[in-house]
């Protein structure tokens, strides 16, 4: 992709990330920033492609190292956010109504 | 295939960890927002096993390795996730962002490994950015990890002549980042790595507890970042969106977080450089206290109009949130004005104590932020506190220096009485002692919370 | 540039559109109509690159009705949204206060 | 210059824009915004001097006609922005829209003569899509130019069989746009253009007079549309995202104006297809009212103990923001509790109200909104409404199918007394009766707002 189109979209992207936040109340911190790092584990994707790619077993044995830890970012990350969250069920409603 | 499509399902999953973001940042959509996250995630996870990049074809080569090694992480990962308790949640979030860290420094490598001399410049040096913040991220998030679990001390770690050491050793991270960019090779790479891993670690050692949780907020966002720069490397949209995503929300709530704890943020990250080793006198205390029994603290309950119930970690230690609802019901069916005063630190992560108490139903109208309950406290006749320390602790006001200095704190002091359950005199998780134990209008109740709560009500059903 | 690059960018850029005003208070409902207004006069640009691209005087008679046009869009825009803006002068700060 | 440069300039010009919106939404901060937009701008028009595009030299060729042109074009701008009065503003922004809407079509055009056989199919549905949106824009703004300037009725204009012309010209458009699409040339595109004017027209024609607002805002966001599309085929990274920002922002604002008035979006927007002729009686009432002169009124108001004002679109015309804000004071200083009611749309512009009495310095506590005021009605013993009409018309609740009908009001009939300053009978801008004017409690006093005000105060100062 042209280095232009990139920068455009790094750009935009931290535009989205700072105004997508940037009202979030101190209760959700702590799921916010779990849910933030279980979204990194994305890093799962580039850990498989250089996996395909990998030719010697240096590599490959790095790269399943990388899809290991990866996969536990990503999968962890969403599942514990999950379980404090579930913490708010019920209560949801109420909370809702009460910070608008 | 092609390549548009796969590029199509990619961008798609960007969207959603667009909304995830957002629904995550309110409490009516949050968990539906984690859930587009985990649908984001799973479509991307997907598609590049159905995508044949350059020079590849279908099915993936190591496809078996791939497989394997993702159930070993599911393997280990849910589990982990499923199985922790309340009270650890925070260092097993550092956890997963030190190995998502550390996976993206990985690849990093990896393709640093494969670069040819076709690789620009751009290539090089996105793949040295990504493994010195990878390894930063990975041997800092470990370290905060240690200290939240308590396998190290909470309280700052300093050394007398730290902080040369520590920008010593990032002149030299950055050295060798130079010298890998100049001259292609291995060793350079691994001493680049090595040098990034004992940085991290240095990093983070001189941050006090309470700051712990800006810092992995902070490693959270370098993470993201090397992801972003990981999609370039790799040429892949959605690592360079999902990855700048979380960094610049990352940055943001870093900042958000600081504010609510009333830290600088600039205080946190350059706290390294600058920290001093401190002399605050712990122990030797002679000064007497006034302990009371439960009967004690029944009584002074009982006459109250107003109680304000302050909680804090040790609360959660003691799981003593339902009793504690079955107090606050037994004083309000009595007349008495009860609400909670929500320190916006109290426990080991932010919102800890909502979190606690909407477990135990707590009507939500009796939960009051800082801001709101500090000018109600001169009319309060107790204020209770369970399991808390830091949150009230006076030295944040009055002890320059201290590692709480300049937090916002609960003002109960305010209150006409103050009453502490805690185990013992053990300070909380700054480390320093609260003057307000020995204050003559505080009455301590020592035991567990749980306990101590249980006998409070059996005391004031029979008065 | 790539359309993968351009669907990414515009997609980024609804988001950031979207987020950006999405709090707004009524009474600024105006002042930011009339000021998005001026933004999209930018259509200038495209109207000097056509004029300066014309072969014929067909085109050129048009870009030069695209660029007066797209000229008053612009900077009428602005100044109108400034002289909205600077009957809130004075009162800003109490305002401000009072809306957080 | 080279590209990469330009590029990044263009990009910078595009961040100022986010900027602007972003500073644009806080009253603080929202003047910055508006000159950090102006700013991008700047930086945006000067940079296309200085880069040679493909196929093409420094300087650039017709240059003196750009210039020229440009010069013309702020020879108009800059003197229609300057010298318009506050009351006269939100026409100006539906011509400068409709403007730039026509500015896009004929970029459109020049660029669709000149394209060859070598262009994109994506490129051509582009181009036709900025011409159909672009010339919608231009001719549905100058209707809602007229509307507001009353140059034709604010009634919603409907005929006979009127949906059926207005869709099948839209099947027209659409026809005719597929046909220049198989069949480059310039016939085809007149007849496009020409049909997409006429579309335009019929669009706006049946919106009732208090959705002409909104109908703007709507235009506003489709020439944003059309810029991204031009930026698209023209290859500038600039225009995709500034016109994104302009079509995303500009649907959520129409959405925002929408609620704010109590409108359905989809019923303004699909209006054109389902509106009616309406019979609304009007003319021929021979009720009485009572009117009163400015003693009665200084009466009523000296004996209260809380009074309303409401002002309205009256108010501005007549300027009388100075003379309320003496009456006000001088009210407040007998002791009398003295709030304005400002309704959201009140006015010609949202926020028209604040504007205006800001520029007399009225105390920014006085002024209360909608939501604020209306559960105070029953405790008030005087509204005052100065040229106010439809924003206290209890027609929005009583008349199904009346245009303002959905629309919350200010409920002024709870209040004790109720008094009208204004000319004459004659209806709001939405052109329906309001039964207010007849109701016992009523007191009118005719004539203009400011000489009817300034007559009160001198009533009251005598009492
Ligand atoms: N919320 C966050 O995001 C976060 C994250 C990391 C760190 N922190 C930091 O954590 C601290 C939070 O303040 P805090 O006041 O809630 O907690 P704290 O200062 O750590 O105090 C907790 C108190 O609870 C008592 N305790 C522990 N277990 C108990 C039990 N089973 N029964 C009764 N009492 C028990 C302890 O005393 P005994 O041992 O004598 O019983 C201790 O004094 C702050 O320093 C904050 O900065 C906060
Ligand atoms: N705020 C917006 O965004 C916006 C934009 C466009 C349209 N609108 C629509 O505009 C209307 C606003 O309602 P409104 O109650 O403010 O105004 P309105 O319903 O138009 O009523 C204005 C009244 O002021 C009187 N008036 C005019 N000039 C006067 C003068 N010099 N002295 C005294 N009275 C004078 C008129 O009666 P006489 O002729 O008898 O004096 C008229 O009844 C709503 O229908 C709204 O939907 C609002």
């Amino acid at each position: 992709m042209e280095p232009m189109a990139i920068v455009a979209i790094f750009v935009l992207a931290v535009f989205v990330g700072f105004e997508v936040v940037s009202k979030v109340s101190s209760t959700l911190h702590t799921p916010l920033m779990s849910g933030a790092n279980a979204i990194h584990g994305v890093i799962l994707v580039g850990a498989i492609i250089v996996a395909d790619h990998s030719k010697t077993n240096l590599e490959l044995g790095l790269s399943v190292a990388a899809i290991v830890l990866a996969t536990i970012n990503m999968v962890g990350g969403f599942v514990v956010t999950d379980r404090m969250l579930e913490m708010f069920k019920g209560k949801g409603k109420e909370r809702a109504k009460d910070s608008k | 295939m092609s390549r548009a499509i796969y590029d199509l399902i990619g961008l798609s999953a960007g969207v959603c960890f667009i909304l995830a973001l957002k629904g995550l940042s309110h409490p009516r959509t949050a968990r539906r927002g984690n859930l587009i996250g985990a649908l984001g995630a799973t479509i991307a996870t997907l598609v590049v096993f159905f995508y044949a990049s350059e020079g590849s074809s279908l099915p993936l080569n190591n496809l078996g390795w791939i497989l394997g090694a993702m159930v070993v992480g599911l393997l280990i990962g849910v589990p982990a996730a499923r199985k922790v308790q309340m009270t650890q949640m925070p260092q097993l979030v550092a956890l997963f962002n030190g190995v998502g860290g550390g996976a993206a420094a990985l690849v990093a490598i990896v393709e640093y490994l494969k670069l040819g001399d076709g690789a620009t410049v751009a290539e090089v040096v996105a793949t040295v950015f990504t493994v010195i913040v990878g390894c930063v991220s990975f041997s800092g998030s470990i370290i905060t990890f240690m200290k939240l679990q308590e396998l190290m001390t909470t309280r700052p770690v300093v050394f007398p002549g730290g902080r040369f050491v520590i920008a010593g050793t990032l002149v030299a991270v950055l050295a060798s980042g130079g010298w890998v960019i100049s001259a292609l090779g291995t060793t350079p790479l691994l001493v680049l790595a090595g040098l990034s891993l004992l940085f991290g670690v240095l990093f983070v050692l001189p941050v006090g507890g309470a700051d712990v949780p800006i810092v992995i907020s902070l490693l959270n966002a370098f993470t993201g970042l090397t992801v972003a720069a990981s999609g370039y490397v790799l040429d892949s949209t959605l690592l360079i969106i999902a990855g700048t995503l979380v960094g610049a929300s990352g940055t943001i709530l870093t900042r958000l977080m600081a504010e609510a704890m009333g830290r600088s943020l600039f205080g946190t990250l350059f706290g390294a450089f600058t920290a001093k080793p401190q002399d605050v006198a712990i122990g030797g205390e002679t000064r007497t206290v006034r302990s009371g029994s439960p009967d004690d603290v029944a009584i002074l309950l009982n006459y109250a109009r107003r109680v304000v119930i302050v909680p804090g970690f040790g609360l959660a230690v003691a799981q003593a949130q339902h009793t504690v609802r079955e107090l606050a019901d037994l004083l309000s069916a009595k007349g008495i004005d009860v609400a909670y005063g929500i320190h916006p630190v109290a426990g080991r992560m932010p919102g800890h104590m909502n979190v606690l108490l909407a477990e135990a139903n707590v009507p939500y109208e009796q939960l009051a932020e800082m801001d709101e309950v500090n000018p109600t406290f001169p009319q309060t006749d107790v204020a209770l506190i369970i399991g808390a320390n830091d949150v009230v602790n006076p030295a944040a006001k009055t002890t320059p220096g201290c590692p709480i200095y300049g937090m916002p704190i609960l003002d109960v002091s305010l209150a006409g009485n103050v009453i502490f359950l805690k185990r013992s005199m053990r300070p909380g998780f700054a480390g320093i002692e609260n003057e307000l134990l020995y204050d003559p209008k505080t009455t301590l109740l020592f035991g567990d919370a749980k306990a101590s709560l249980t006998k409070v009500v059996g005391a004031l059903k029979s008065l």
